[in-house]
């Protein structure tokens, strides 16, 4: 079976400094694999790689078999590749609607349109609906994203993802700043997504990463320490050592 | 009906929602055209209105919806100017088919300079459209041999509009002609920004870095929506050179631009129609102030900008409004 | 030709004074500033109101040029610019432009529109040979105090304890607030300051590049191109641009007098698209 | 309803045209009102103190004269186009459409002219161009009529002064636009064909901020004298420049155009400019009675302030619309005021002057002039006199 998203030997130096050290992994299709790593770890520098915002020094990255090393971002959403950001990037004048009517007009490939109304195509309707309903957004779907409950804007945040067809989608900190009362819906909204999109979540919340995902990387300081599953992170030593007993302070 | 068949309708009815032509639309539009029968004495100065009014509608395109803030607009107007008046001494007598290798042009020069406007900051894309528009007055002050330098473009005669209605001293044709593509012009600007095409350059607008995230490539919205802008401002110029039959280099000068801004400031941006209104109101307030203090009123159009800018542009348009609720509210 | 050089230099030690400023709120506050020379025009128009009507020393009124402009920038920095850092380029744009029309028409309103020369001691009006090179005092002199002022604000950012600060604040203001330092305080001194430089530079330059009330426009875009093609990190990038942008713009003139406005134009938007962050510019903020 | 708009609108045009054919036969019925003369100004902008002159002196010619002439009482519409040229074409566009205004007036640059001469043309109104002094203007309208002066006029009058005077070798540095180009062909055609020899003829931007590295470039030619023209305003800072790199000390001359040592300015350039040699047709301190008469009239009625050249050809504008009036009886239309205009003669606060009938420009004495002191002021001292110049460049190439 083809790997949906692969690694080989990726590094990426900035001058003397090694932010991603030989990184290999393997996520199989449908896989709800996580990336762990205490801060400054490098995990920023490697997603960053995966998108395409930086080029590696050495190594390759590759989708469903198709090397995308030297891919521009565009072209690696357009073949499946598409991410969420820790920070909320959405459009704070937009509605849900609009925002999510964007990216399904864009995987259909009408973007390009300049005399259609949005919205003209059912298709884009529909799809739009798909994805609101998938994440609970319908209720809020007319209200400007920027009056919307922070807990919603980060949902929205991963339904634009879903919304752009994603065959892998990565997921930076979905829960980051989540209030406590919000956090179930962030729960709920992971459980939601398409079973046959596969998942790399970089996440520090534990109970999440435990509760989501069937496989765990750690990374260190650039490097990956070790893979396996959850059970298999939970009881090593050095996670221990380097990561779990920080956890509260990562 | 399904709970998810509601869910589409509704969907379909907001998204249709957000581009359906609005009363106040059609007010607008029938008060321009009753203006033309009502107001006879006024062409002259409502075809100027409508001119500045389609050059702010074309910086809208470019800060209100694609968000790059340009003090160099006027170079593409300057130059559908002299285009306009140089196609008309050299043959091209039809004024419609000026007006369409104006806008050709315009909109290549546009295409060319968008790759400038890409990169850097802010006050990159300042200096570098400031710069632009001052090198293409410089260059129409250097080419006397063919724009007239510093005398101006002379003897500009278009010929009969649609072969039968002459421009003629009263400004009516011209009033009509120039009314008639602002309207064409507006009607395809309206239909371009409520497109796919024009959400997603308002997307870039709202967050360049989310917009390229679902794939759409930022740089090539920007150059599109530029050139288009351009070409809208080309337009506009070729019609202020048709209808005056002159050109002159003042049309490049810094002012143009900075009154421009301001323009879009009094009506609003990222809706169209505050390039339309804010024209018609920045020349009323001209007028206005021009007759108590004609030498003066500059500084009038400085302290507007600054109250603009310190109070609010909402407040202070909204102002009337408030008076009117709160009279409304206690009578 | 070493007169055209010398005479460069002189111009842009003269457009550097007046630019430096800019840079530095520019680079501090993140402002865009268009409205900067219109400091320099007060400077310049309190030097000819002293020097002319007033009958105050020439060496004299350029100290209170500069207390004059930079009272004016505080002034202004406390009650109006305070507003507008927080607020989008595109309204600091509007509202500078705003700011320049008025300080126009002002002076207009007040002083009329005729161009003003400051009466210069005669000594400065003299021109003498050095090593063959005809050259003019006031420009010696012009290059002299401009020199001894760029040397002074390197020596100001780079060792005082203000620099310091100032040199954080600029870095990241955030941070800087956590450590205790006064932003606000930087800010408006920084603003004085660099109001004072740009008045003390409209004052030296009335002279040489006349002065009228249209002077904030005539030379914003000078300004912004020492700023723009400098980066706004620091005093040497303004500094290398000032005097490129002078000798540049000196013998262009001289030697294309064709194609000399031109000249500085094209270089600077080449520069711009070869380095969008400028020459000295730090890679991204 | 937006859909049928288009179609509503080829409707409208063909009322437009009717209405414009109504508007049209309308126009004659308001002659016996005020006689309107619209007078276009640049009372703000870079060019003001141009308009402010002019409509000084407008105002103290309707004192002066009254307002009742003919029989008819003469109104003047006073306009800013604040040098802008497509606002002074709509704002004579509006004069004429609006105010049925009878003569146009004013015109401070030559693109301002230029723009409005096919209103002229096309509405039969006569235009008084009391400024714009490129030659070419009075021939873009059989209407229009000029009391300024002409570039040609004053640069091939000092062109021939100067070969006379022992300058052999001359550099022409000109403000790059109409006026200037004039200039320098003008001046040079003269001194040519006087047997002087040009060096280098430079052209300096408009926007120009420092003349330096021209002025290096005439210090290295050489030249017995540089012959300079800038618009009035820029030559202050001309002649800074000039003495300041030390020209005056080498030896060369500098010769001019009236505009560098504008009378309105003089006091304020201050004594660099003394001994500055330059032709023109106004000096404020000609020895006419009329002269006399006009500049304490001036100064009395505008705080001091003394009147230019500018002033004058305002001045001799209004003289020529109210001859006009008179000699056709108050009831001329536009083609009878231009053809009364044609030929008249007067003595001006300048010198004698008349309105040359074949080309309905000004023929004027041009004097030469040295900037002097005289009792604590600058003045530009006349000290030779040109008689009747007519402008060489009608009908003729540089």
């Amino acid at each position: 079976m083809r790997a949906a998203l692969e690694t080989r030997h990726l590094v990426r130096r900035f001058g003397g400094l090694v932010a991603t050290n030989d990184v290999s992994i393997t996520l199989a299709p449908g896989a709800r694999h996580a990336l762990i790593g205490p801060n400054g770890a490098g995990k920023t520098t490697l997603i960053n790689l995966l998108t395409g915002v930086l080029t590696p020094s050495s190594g390759t990255i590759s989708l469903h078999g198709v090397d995308i090393s030297a891919a521009s971002r565009s072209r690696r959403v357009a073949l499946g590749l598409v991410r969420t950001f820790q920070i909320n990037q959405l459009f704070p004048g937009f509605t849900p609607l609009q925002t999510v009517g964007l990216a399904v007009s864009r995987r259909l490939g009408l973007d390009r349109h300049m005399f259609r109304r949005i919205g003209s195509d059912r298709r884009v309707v529909e799809g739009s609906v798909d994805v609101l309903e998938r994440f609970d957004l319908m209720s809020v779907m007319n209200r400007p994203t920027a009056s919307l409950p922070y807990g919603k804007q980060r949902l929205l945040e991963i339904a634009v993802a879903i919304a752009c067809g994603p065959r892998v989608l990565l997921l930076d900190e979905p829960a980051a700043g989540v209030p406590e009362g919000e956090r179930g819906e962030i729960m709920d909204g992971l459980a939601a997504l398409p079973a046959d999109v596969t998942v790399l979540l970089i996440e520090h919340d534990m109970d999440l990463v435990f509760r989501f995902a069937d496989r765990i990387s750690v990374l260190v300081a650039g490097g990956l320490l070790l893979e396996g599953s959850p059970a298999e992170v939970a009881e090593d030593p050095r996670v221990r050592a380097v990561y779990l007993g920080d956890a509260g302070h990562g | 009906m399904s709970a998810r068949e509601q869910n589409i309708a509704a969907a379909s009815q907001a998204l249709a929602e957000t581009s359906r032509v609005k009363p106040a639309e059609i007010v607008f539009w029938l008060a321009a055209l009753a203006s033309f029968f009502l107001l006879p004495e006024q062409h002259l100065l409502l075809s100027e209105v409508l001119i500045t009014g389609l050059f702010a509608l074309s910086l809208d395109l470019v800060l209100g919806y694609g968000g790059i803030v340009s003090l160099g607009h006027a170079a593409f107007f300057g130059f559908g100017c002299y285009a306009a008046g140089l196609a008309t001494k050299h043959g091209v007598t039809d004024p419609l088919l000026g007006l369409a290798l104006v806008a050709v042009l315009t909109g290549a020069l546009g295409f060319a300079t968008s790759f400038l406007v890409l990169r850097g900051s802010d006050l990159t894309r300042i200096m570098v459209t400031l710069s632009v528009g001052v090198l293409m007055g410089e260059l129409a002050n250097r080419m006397a041999w063919l724009t007239g330098g510093a005398d101006g473009l002379q003897g500009v005669a278009p010929g009969l509009l649609l072969g039968r209605f002459e421009f003629d001293i009263f400004g009516q044709v011209a009033y009509a002609y120039t009314l008639c593509v602002a309207f064409v012009l507006f009607v395809l600007a309206r239909r371009f920004v409520h497109s796919p095409f024009g959400w997603s350059v308002r997307a870039v607008k709202e967050n360049a870095l989310r917009t390229s995230a679902i794939g759409i490539p930022v740089n090539r919205r920007l150059v599109v929506v530029y050139t288009l802008a351009a070409a809208y401002a080309g337009i506009a110029g070729g019609l202020l050179t048709q209808t005056t039959q002159f050109a002159s280099l003042d049309l490049f000068s810094f002012h143009r631009s900075a009154d421009l801004l301001l323009i879009l400031i009094i009506g609003g941006t990222g809706y169209l129609y505050g390039g339309l209104i804010g024209a018609l109101v920045f020349k009323l307030i001209q007028d206005a102030i021009a007759n108590v203090t004609p030498q003066y009123w500059e500084f009038w159009i400085g302290l507007l900008l600054v109250s603009f800018v310190l109070i609010g542009r909402e407040r202070i348009v909204g102002l009337p409004g408030l008076v009117w609720r709160r009279l409304r509210g206690r009578a | 030709m070493l007169t055209n050089l010398f005479d460069g230099v002189a111009y842009g030690m003269l457009l550097f004074v007046m630019a430096c400023g800019l840079s530095v709120t520019l680079g501090l506050m993140n402002l865009i500033n268009l409205a900067h020379g219109a400091f320099a025009m007060a400077g310049g128009y309190v030097t000819v109101i002293l020097v002319n009507r007033l009958g105050v020393p020439f060496f004299a009124a350029l100290p209170l040029a500069f207390v004059a402009s930079a009272l004016i920038g505080l002034a202004l920095e406390r009650t109006l610019y305070v507003h507008v850092y927080r607020k989008s380029h595109l309204e600091q744009v509007l509202f500078s432009i705003g700011l320049v029309f008025m300080a126009m028409s002002g002076v207009t309103y007040t002083l009329g529109s005729q161009q003003v020369f400051v009466h210069l001691p005669a000594f400065l009006s003299q021109r003498f040979d050095v090593f063959g090179v005809s050259v003019g005092a006031y420009r010696l002199f012009i290059i002299v105090v401009c020199g001894v002022l760029a040397a002074a604000l390197q020596f100001a950012v780079a060792r005082t304890r203000f620099g310091s600060r100032l040199r954080a604040a600029v870095d990241d203001p955030v941070v800087a607030r956590g450590l205790g330092i006064n932003v606000n305080l930087v800010f408006a001194v920084t603003f004085a300051v660099g109001s004072g430089l740009a008045g003390l530079g409209g004052a030296l330059g009335a002279e040489l590049l006349g002065l009228d009330p249209s002077f904030p426009v005539k030379f914003m875009v000078y300004f912004l191109i020492v700023v723009a093609v400098g980066g706004s990190a620091g005093m040497t990038g303004p500094l290398v641009a000032a005097l490129l942008l002078g000798v540049a713009d000196v013998s262009g003139k001289y030697y294309l007098p064709q194609f000399g406005a031109f000249i500085i134009y094209v270089l600077m938007i080449v520069v711009l698209l070869w380095r969008p962050q400028g020459l000295f510019g730090r890679a991204a903020r | 309803m937006i859909r049928m708009l288009p179609r509503l609108i080829p409707r409208g045009l063909s009322a437009a045209v009717l209405c414009g054919a109504l508007l049209a036969v309308s126009l004659p019925a308001a002659a016996q009102e005020a006689f309107k003369i619209g007078l276009i100004l640049p009372l703000t902008g870079p060019s003001q103190s141009t308009g402010k002159q002019i409509n000084a002196a407008v105002k103290l010619f309707m004192s002066v004269n009254g307002d009742m002439v003919a029989g008819r009482k003469v109104e003047v519409i006073l306009r800013d186009d604040a040098g802008v040229a497509d606002t002074t074409r709509r704002v004579a566009q509006e004069l004429v459409v609006k105010d049925h205004v009878a003569v146009l007036a004013g015109f401070g640059l030559t693109p301002l002219a230029l723009s409005v001469a096919p209103i002229a043309t096309q509405a039969k109104v006569p235009m008084v161009v009391m400024a714009a002094a490129t030659s070419v203007i009075t021939e873009k309208s059989p209407f229009i009529v000029r009391t300024s002066q002409t570039l040609p006029q004053v640069s091939s009058t000092m062109g021939t002064w100067a070969a006379g005077q022992n300058i052999r070798k001359v550099v022409t540095l000109v403000a790059d636009y109409g006026p200037g180009l004039d200039a320098e062909a003008w001046f040079n055609k003269a001194f040519k064909a006087a047997g002087g020899e040009v060096l280098d003829s430079l052209r300096v931007p408009l926007a120009n901020p420092d003349f330096a590295p021209f002025l290096q470039r005439v210090v290295d030619t050489r030249p017995d004298a540089v012959f300079v023209f800038t618009p009035s305003g820029f030559g202050a800072v001309f002649i800074k420049q000039f003495i300041e790199r030390g020209l005056d000390k080498t030896g060369i001359k500098l010769i001019g155009t009236g505009d560098v040592t504008d009378d309105d300015q003089l006091n304020d350039m201050g004594d660099v400019t003394l001994g500055v040699v330059t032709a023109g047709p106004y000096s404020a301190s000609h020895a006419s009675p009329e002269n006399k008469a006009f500049v304490s009239a001036f100064k009395a009625a505008n705080a001091g302030m003394r009147p230019n050249f500018m002033a004058v050809f305002g001045y001799d504008g209004m003289q020529v619309i109210y001859d006009a009036i008179k000699k056709t009886g108050g009831k001329g239309d536009g083609a009878a005021l231009v053809a009364v205009m044609q030929g008249a003669a007067w003595e001006s606060p300048r010198g004698p002057v008349a309105i040359d009938p074949a080309t309905r420009d000004i023929v004027q004495d041009v004097y030469i002039r040295k900037v002097a002191r005289v009792g604590g002021e600058l003045f530009n001292e006349e000290f030779a006199t040109m008689k009747q110049v007519r402008d060489p460049a009608h009908g003729a190439t540089p």
